[in-house]
């Protein structure tokens, strides 16, 4: 291959003669839609004083090629995980990402959402652009920010690259929340930033535990010593901080109380990428962090335990809720305790139902907050929405079906898949889960039908001309989430399928070792 | 042809006459039940009479008010439903009484039993709800809340009595009741075999039959006759040959559940006259019970009496 | 005491024709047969109205009760008009009650027969003077019987009830059918004494068509009168109006005036 | 022999045996035929279709027809002519049905099947399935007749969604269609909530109040449906599979407190569906709100879905004699009395609270709830007479109750008006419809001759055999509280004084009178002639396992009290018959009189004073049973409503901490003291 030498000199190629080359440069690339975000948001403000124009066009630009290269690498290597070391350090001591099933999976979803929901995009207000022209180039450094420390978070393999990553995410969301610059939103930034420092204040406690006990915070070395190290009640502490530490921004049940505020007052979009996708990516690492390193029943337990006060606590308050972004956003709470709650069953049946629960998620309440874009205020307002933005009330119906799991939706599935997972658990415990599952299921189709009825409800006259329909573009992302969302329903079989395989390799802990050291390493002896 | 066959003498051999016999019966039922009813009717005149030290009416007086009724030379109709509810009230009772065998004839008794017998003498009563509600006036339509009012009391201790009956005797068919009965003397009378049940059917005949103290729905002074307020000429005069299948029904009725029914027309109408006489002579001596009080009567005491010869005969 | 001799005549003598209806032919052998047993059953069984008004009531309920017992003869009270026979008007009436009196003869059904007891019936008795009392009953409506005295006795009652009893069974007692004949007349007394605009619910002259009751003065100027201030009320038939039939035949209809 | 159109036209000709004249226009038909199929593109497409179609599995062509119909709706929904297409398509879906012969013959797998992860669904009918099809269908076909004309022509002026109505009402049946023909626990669940969801469309069509009862009835399904999942999930857990068969035995293998887990989880998942009695207050509003065809089609078959669960999982696989051998703890009920009395409750209770209703379809829709209780009774008394009478009361009812609402929704059609204290009078305007509802109330209250008698007479006879006096009293109690409801609304709407406003009033259009008068035909029938219907119950307890009905064509054969309709309404016709001549026989002529002309006590009456008695029409009865109304159900919801809140407050004030790290600190020590 005559590309080596570049590429060898951009990324320390960790250079092996026994592989495949194409492949390994291919694999090389996942770096990039790590790296081009975090490059095009130190660009942005030197770019914004050069041309706007080429400065909006930028990130957007960007995340298609980091969505192209992910979807490249996928396609060109295939359906077997690899690992890179980045800057030709080797496993324990340099950089490591790893990319398996799962992880490019968040990656692509990251590049594509972040893409949806670019906040500069379709905004269609016009009394807002002028003020927004000042911003832009800030919020999209941010948003870009964002998209890289997702992704890192999705593919890094080692967890102090983890935490940077998180932090990274962290203060981009801090800014984005409060890039509006409303009151009400610096509070609730102010707050959510207090939450978050005191979370990683206890994550990086916990981290210091895992090194003190294992001496290394590769998770593949992690892996492979837990079961002498971590076992018992220091393991488990460590996990437990980690746990609340990344649980601020997995909206676990004590580590939420940022969440309400925070959608109700920052833009409908960034509501859309924090609820759909950090959360998401956080919550993927804890799951790393379970499989890989604290095999244990108590912590699978634990997880539970936050899910189901998750559950209750989120949707019980959504029910309470009066306008529509809290609404969502206790919504998603409750959802998000779902995923934990199916990331606890054991083995492959969890993961799976974990993966599909958060991805169903991230579908349904990205495109819901896409609507509430224009939507935000009392519930009231929303009467006869249905009159002016029929699709788009239609299309909310569709997401609150699937969300509530009627069949053939694939909400359905989903719960039934965990349903069937706790049952075939059976602890007491699991049983408990389910019957919280069964009750929120009902307030929940409460009210998220409540809503729906108002918006089809015959307007009142005045109220009708102030409420205006949900941006074109929004709509059609709605529309683009809704397709998915039918086309899965019906494809369920095969995406059932591939995301067990998916499952597969992510719950295969020797896999992951074997792919980050593909040799027995020495000083393992 | 085939059909021809079908009537040819062998099938003339095969051809039952026992059919011939039935409709005689089902012609002479009613026929019977309404000249019995008439000297019911009668004998209730008189014993009120008497009750009151005077004289009461001639023998065939409740012939004549009839005869007299439906000669009236004009006669207010309040439309087509009116009339029907009359047809209806009439019709009804004489498809009730085949229901009901009598000494030598059992009618249509084993094609529907008691239930079917207790839910046929509804259909009189709504026939007459019916025409009541067309005459469109508030004091009959009031009546008639009344009168269904009253039936939902005393159908109450009617059917704990009914289920006591057909549970005692494993059986809903008349025909087989009576014959239970009649088979060892006035010992396996239902009387005998279940005195409170017969004592609560008592009351429920009181009750069913709209005497005194029952008699809220009629309540002239108040609701000027209730019911027959609008009803003049030939419409009362329907009601009048009602009330004759109605006291015939209901002394008959109670004379099979519990008097062992008729063994000969002597003694069956003997009893039929005894148990009818019983509500009136009992009626003579009361005022009125409202209608709440009355409900109110009738879920207490027959039913626990009803309930209680229940418990006896389950046990 | 009234003998059925002094009963006051209104109008023209009344020609016997009981239960035989002008111009209807009876064929049937067993028909006197038959009318003499309505007509006893007509006067063995008389249900009462009782109007009571005025002081005379009190001398009814003796006439009722095991004293002299109405019931040997087949008579007993009744609520309401359409069961009743008889209506029995006892004292004084003023204009007030007459209205409500005359209501509730019209709404009788025939054979009816009215008794008057007390003088204030016949002439106005002690009320003669008062402006609000009306005087001669049988100005307003055909009177049967006149049973007079101030106030008769339960023994007077009862003969004067006999009486009735046997006009009927000989087919006399047909002072009902008057009313019908000469409503014109009856209609006018009431009318002087009422006003013009005088009317009751029920349609007398219908009915009167109805039941072959129309008489030559039946109609007149007072009728004429009603008529004029009064929309006649029709009765409520059933109809059975299924709009889209009717609309397919109307539609027929003009398509075959078109032709 | 390959089937193609010659040979079917062949076919259709040789049997109507035409004269030889016909011979050359068949001959003519043959040749343009055979034409036809030698084109390419008949080859290539149409006699594979009409190979598939005739050679379709039957229970399969019925859920194509039935989904074609749904998607005809969505897409021509709005078309005038929408309303006859859709007749038509019910009526081609009930010829389907019909030539499934699955209730005779053995039952029939769709050849339908799904498969998701591991799991397939299937569907099968068989003669419960039928039977219950053949209610939906029906109860589909005349209601569709019903809206197809001037009702909604009356539906558009208003502003409302032709189509939104015809693809609900094509959504419920073709939900039900799947529900009754499912034959695993995952196709149950998905016809449940399709019939639930659909239920809910049709509920919420016309907004307003209509919208708040079906967002409450949105409530009570789900928490029904979440019951139902549960219970699924939990057999799963113990059977492994979602197999019917699989349930069958590992039900067997169950234990008590198992069986007990799974009855009141089943049991109030289809109870809340049924109305049964606790979960009863979403019914009336959410049937009585719905638009006028709508809910007919709700209130004559929609609840009885709880039923068909009941009859499929309590009936059928845990059986009436498991139930009486679980014992409730510390009584002497068993699980089966249980049942049987929260039964009777729902046969007493809703009744009773129909009869304070003055609004005719709420009055109806309440009677929807207690008619429900007799159903359910009759099948636990769990004899042959007992459950057929119950089976027989689903089909008895529908037909009554679609009777019954068409009748009034066809009065407030041309009254704009259902409450009781507007109306009076209109039997001389509307007599037809008075017909309707007259047959319909003589057979909702249970009385000869109509369909009601016989399922009733059925559920009351089992009861006496089988000596259960108490619930015998309670089912005669609620059917004298119907009589007397019944007599309530068909005297305020048709009885007593005309209203000046309702003087034009026109009868009924035909388009709704036709499928009204044949439902009352058919009421008629179904109780003169028992027969056919009880042969078809008599094929579902067969298949059920419980003991058949002795039927014959006129009801019941047992020499210890047995039924004949067929002589009780002969001799009930004759002695109309008697009557009438008695009536207009003897006696003058009688003459109409006006309505005004009537006694008052010598008042004179005039049209502007309302002569009318229908406010608190049994107003003795409540001075009695009035205080009896507490309103306690509807406090338990409110109660339970509250507590909810409660405990969303609770919930949502954590989220509302003014030092949130403080909750995060608390949590941290909890996690940490119960790890280590």
């Amino acid at each position: 291959m005559t590309l080596e030498l570049p590429v060898d000199l951009l990324f320390g190629l960790n250079l092996d003669l026994n592989l495949d080359l194409t492949r390994v440069m291919t694999a090389n690339a996942i770096v990039l839609p790590v790296v081009l975000p975090l490059l095009a948001a130190f660009l942005m403000q030197p770019l914004a004083q050069v041309s706007r124009f080429l400065a909006r066009l930028l990130g957007p630009l960007v995340l298609t090629l980091g969505a192209w290269i992910i979807l490249n690498t996928w396609l060109e290597v295939g359906p077997a995980p690899f690992s890179v070391a980045i800057g030709g350090f080797a496993a324990p001591l340099g950089i490591v990402f790893y990319a398996d099933q799962l992880a490019l999976l968040f990656a692509l979803a990251v590049q594509v959402f972040t893409l949806l929901f670019w906040p500069g995009l379709g905004a269609g207000a016009k009394s807002e652009v002028a003020a927004d022209r000042q911003r832009a180039p800030r919020r999209d450094a941010l948003a870009l920010l964002l998209a890289s420390a997702a992704t890192g978070l999705a593919l890094s393999g080692d967890l102090f690259n983890i935490f940077v990553f998180y932090e990274l995410a962290a203060v981009a969301s801090f800014g984005l929340v409060c890039a509006d610059g409303s009151g009400r939103a610096w509070i609730a930034t102010l707050r959510y930033l207090f939450i978050s420092a005191f979370g990683s204040v206890l994550a990086l406690v916990g981290i210091a535990i895992l090194y003190l006990q294992t001496g290394t915070l590769n998770l593949a070395q992690l892996a492979q010593v837990a079961p002498e190290t971590l076992q018992g009640p220091i393991g488990l502490a460590a996990f437990a901080l980690l746990l609340i530490g990344f649980g601020v921004k997995a909206e676990l049940f004590p580590l939420n109380a940022w969440v309400p505020e925070v959608y109700a007052t920052a833009p409908a979009r960034v509501s859309a990428l924090l609820a759909g996708l950090v959360s998401k990516l956080a919550i993927l690492v804890i799951v790393r962090l379970l499989i890989l390193v604290f095999q244990q029943p108590e912590a699978s337990q634990l997880l539970l335990v936050l899910g189901v006060l998750g559950v209750l606590t989120g949707e019980f308050s959504a029910w309470r809720a009066q306008d529509f972004p809290r609404l969502l956003a206790f919504s998603s709470i409750g959802q998000l305790g779902l995923v934990a709650i199916a990331f606890s069953i054991d083995g492959t049946t969890g993961i799976l139902a974990g993966t599909a629960v958060a991805l169903h998620h991230l579908i349904v309440k990205s495109a819901l907050f896409g609507l509430a874009n224009r939507w935000s205020g009392g519930l009231d307002a929303l009467t006869g929405a249905a009159k002016g933005a029929p699709r788009a009330a239609g299309l909310f119906v569709l997401f609150a079906l699937s969300l509530i799991g009627v069949p053939p939706l694939w909400g359905f599935w989903i719960k039934l898949l965990i349903m069937v997972g706790l049952v075939q658990g059976g602890s007491p415990l699991d049983l408990l889960a389910l019957g919280a599952i069964l009750l929120a299921t009902a307030v929940e189709a409460h009210y998220l039908f409540r809503v729906a009825l108002r918006l089809y409800q015959p307007p009142v006259p005045d109220r009708a001309l102030r409420l205006a329909p949900p941006a074109r573009w929004d709509t059609g992302v709605a529309y683009l989430l809704g397709a998915c969302l039918v086309v899965i329903s019906v494809a369920i079989t095969p995406t059932t399928e591939a995301l067990r395989v998916l499952a597969q390799q992510t719950g295969d802990v020797l896999l992951y070792i074997d792919t980050v050291f593909p040799q027995p390493l020495a000083y393992k002896e | 042809m085939d059909w021809l066959s079908a009537v040819s003498l062998d099938g003339l051999a095969a051809v039952d006459f026992r059919w011939l016999g039935l409709v005689l019966e089902l012609i002479l039922m009613p026929l019977i039940a309404f000249v019995v009813g008439l000297g019911l009717v009668l004998m209730l005149r008189k014993i009120a009479a008497r009750l009151q030290r005077r004289v009461g009416p001639p023998l065939l007086q409740p012939l004549w008010d009839i005869i007299k009724l439906h000669a009236k030379e004009t006669q207010t109709s309040h439309g087509l439903i009116h009339e029907i509810g009359i047809v209806m009230a009439i019709g009804g009772y004489v498809a009730a009484v085949t229901l009901l065998p009598v000494p030598g004839m059992n009618g249509l008794a084993a094609q529907g039993g008691l239930i079917a017998l207790l839910y046929m003498t509804m259909i009189p009563s709504l026939g007459l709800a019916l025409g009541v509600g067309q005459c469109a006036n508030p004091n009959g339509s009031i009546g008639i809340s009344r009168a269904l009012t009253a039936m939902l009391a005393y159908d109450v201790p009617m059917v704990i009595v009914i289920f006591g009956v057909a549970f005692h005797f494993g059986s809903l068919n008349l025909v087989y009741l009576i014959a239970a009965q009649q088979a060892g003397g006035i010992a396996t009378w239902g009387i005998v075999q279940m005195p409170l049940l017969a004592l609560a059917g008592l009351f429920a005949l009181q009750g069913m039959l709209g005497k005194q103290p029952f008699e809220i729905y009629v309540a002239p002074a108040e609701i000027a006759t209730g019911p027959m307020v609008e009803m003049g000429g030939k419409f009362l005069g329907g009601l009048f040959v009602m009330q004759c299948f109605q006291l015939y029904t209901a002394g008959v009725l109670y004379v099979a559940l519990f008097l062992g029914g008729g063994e000969n027309w002597l003694t069956f109408l003997f009893k039929v006259f005894v148990v009818t006489a019983i509500p009136m002579t009992i009626a003579m001596v009361f005022p009125r019970y409202r209608t709440e009080d009355m409900v109110r009567l009738f879920w207490k005491w027959p039913t626990m009496i009803g309930l209680l010869g229940i418990a006896f005969v389950m046990n | 005491m009234t003998h059925i001799d002094q009963v006051p005549t209104p109008g023209a003598p009344r020609p016997v024709e009981i239960g035989v209806k002008p111009g209807t032919k009876r064929t049937n052998p067993f028909a006197r047969v038959f009318d003499e047993l309505v007509r006893f059953a007509q006067s063995r069984s008389l249900f009462m109205l009782h109007y009571c008004t005025g002081c005379g009531a009190v001398e009814l309920p003796p006439a009722m009760t095991s004293r002299f017992d109405m019931e040997r003869l087949g008579i007993q009270p009744m609520v309401s008009p359409r069961q009743a026979d008889i209506l029995l008007i006892t004292g004084y009436v003023s204009v007030k009650t007459l209205k409500r009196v005359i209501l509730t003869y019209e709404q009788m059904n025939s054979p009816k027969y009215v008794i008057g007891i007390c003088s204030c019936t016949v002439n106005g008795g002690m009320y003669w003077q008062s402006y609000a009392t009306a005087k001669k009953l049988n100005d307003y409506m055909p009177v049967d019987i006149y049973i007079a005295g101030c106030m008769p006795r339960p023994e007077a009652v009862i003969e004067g009830l006999r009486g009735l009893i046997e006009n009927i069974r000989t087919g006399r007692a047909d002072a009902w059918k008057d009313y019908y004949r000469r409503y014109d007349h009856y209609l006018g007394n009431q009318q002087r004494l009422f006003g013009a605009d005088w009317q009751t619910p029920t349609d007398v002259i219908a009915e009167a068509r109805h039941y072959d009751l129309f008489g030559p003065a039946t109609l007149g100027a007072h009728t004429a009168l009603l008529e004029q201030h009064q929309r006649p009320l029709e009765a409520l038939e059933m109809r059975i109006e299924i709009p889209e039939l009717m609309r397919r035949r109307s539609r027929s209809d003009q398509g075959g005036t078109a032709q | 022999m390959a089937t193609s159109p010659t040979t079917v036209v062949d076919q259709l000709l040789a049997g109507l045996h035409l004269p030889d004249g016909f011979d050359a226009v068949a001959g003519v038909i043959r040749e343009f035929l055979d034409q036809v199929t030698n084109s390419a593109i008949w080859t290539r497409y149409g006699q594979q279709s009409l190979e598939w179609l005739i050679g379709m599995n039957p229970v399969d062509r019925l859920f194509m027809l039935s989904a074609l119909t749904l998607l005809l709706m969505l897409l021509l929904g709005r078309l005038r002519s929408a309303g006859v297409l859709a007749v038509l398509l019910y009526g081609a879906q009930f010829a389907a049905l019909l030539s499934t012969d699955t209730l005779f013959g053995a039952p029939l797998a769709a050849a339908v099947r799904i498969t998701v992860a591991d799991q397939s669904l299937h569907w099968s009918y068989d003669a419960l399935s039928w039977f219950f099809a053949m209610i939906t269908i029906g109860t589909g076909f005349v209601t569709a007749w019903y809206a197809a004309g001037s009702w909604m022509r009356r539906y558009r002026e208003a502003g409302r969604s032709a189509r939104a109505f015809h693809v609900a009402l094509a959504l419920n049946c073709f939900g039900m269609l799947l529900l009754v023909g499912s034959a695993d626990l995952l196709s149950l669940f998905l016809g449940w909530e399709l019939v639930s969801w659909a239920s809910f469309l049709l509920m919420a069509l016309v907004g307003g109040p209509a919208a708040q009862a079906a967002l409450k009835y949105l409530a009570y399904a789900i928490s029904g449906a979440m019951l139902i999942l549960g219970a699924i999930a939990l057999i799963y857990g113990i059977s492994g599979s979602f197999e019917y068969d699989a349930v069958v035995a590992a039900i067997r293998s169950m234990t008590d407190a198992q069986v007990w887990t799974l009855l009141l989880l089943l049991g109030g998942g289809f109870a809340v569906k049924l109305g049964l009695l606790p979960f009863h207050l979403w019914q009336a509003a959410a049937y009585a709100e719905a638009p006028g065809a709508g809910s007919v089609f709700l209130g004559a078959i929609s609840a009885r879905m709880g039923l068909f669960g009941i009859i499929v999982f309590i009936v059928g696989m845990i059986g009436v004699s498991r139930l009486m051998t679980l014992e409730i703890p510390y009584t002497f009920m068993s699980s089966r009395e249980l049942i049987a009395w929260i039964a009777a409750l729902t046969i007493i209770v809703p009744t009773y609270t129909a009869l304070q209703q003055h609004d005719a379809r709420y009055l109806l829709a309440w009677h929807g709830i207690g008619q429900g209780g007799y159903m359910l009774l009759g099948l636990m008394v769990g004899d042959a007479v007992g459950s057929a009478g119950g089976l027989l009361h689903c089909f008895n009812y529908a037909i009554t109750q679609a009777a019954l609402l068409m009748a009034v929704f066809a009065v407030v059609h041309r009254t704009g008006t259902a409450d009781l204290n507007q109306l009076g009078g209109l039997v001389t305007r509307m007599p037809l419809t008075f017909l309707v509802l007259l047959f319909g109330i003589i057979s909702l209250a249970g009385l000869p001759p109509m369909a009601g008698f016989v399922s009733k007479w059925m559920v009351y006879r089992s009861l006496i055999t089988e000596g259960m006096p108490l619930l015998f009293v309670a089912a005669v109690v609620g059917t004298l509280g119907t009589i007397l409801s019944v007599y309530k609304l068909i005297h305020n709407i048709f009885l007593g004084q005309l209203r000046v406003e309702h003087q034009e009033v026109a009868e009924a259009p035909l388009s709704m009178l036709i499928p009204m008068l044949g439902l009352s035909a058919l009421i008629f029938l179904a109780g003169f002639i028992p027969g056919p219907a009880l042969s078809w119950v008599a094929q579902v307890q067969g298949q059920l396992g419980l003991p058949v009905v002795p039927w014959v064509l006129g009801g019941i054969v047992d020499p210890r009290g047995g039924l004949d309709m067929i002589w009780l309404v002969g001799i009930l016709m004759a002695g109309f018959g008697v009557g009438a001549l008695v009536f207009y026989g003897f006696g003058g002529r009688s003459r109409r009189v006006h309505q005004l002309d009537n006694y008052a006590g010598g008042h004179f009456l005039t049209a502007d004073v309302h002569y009318q008695y229908s406010d608190n029409f049994y107003a003795g009865l409540m001075h009695l049973i009035g205080p009896w109304y507490r309103g306690s159900f509807r406090w338990l919801e409110r109660s339970l409503a509250a507590t909810l809140d409660l405990v969303s407050f609770g919930a949502e004030g954590l989220y509302r901490l003014a030092q949130p790290t403080l909750l995060m600190l608390a949590a941290a020590v909890a996690m940490l003291a119960w790890v280590l």
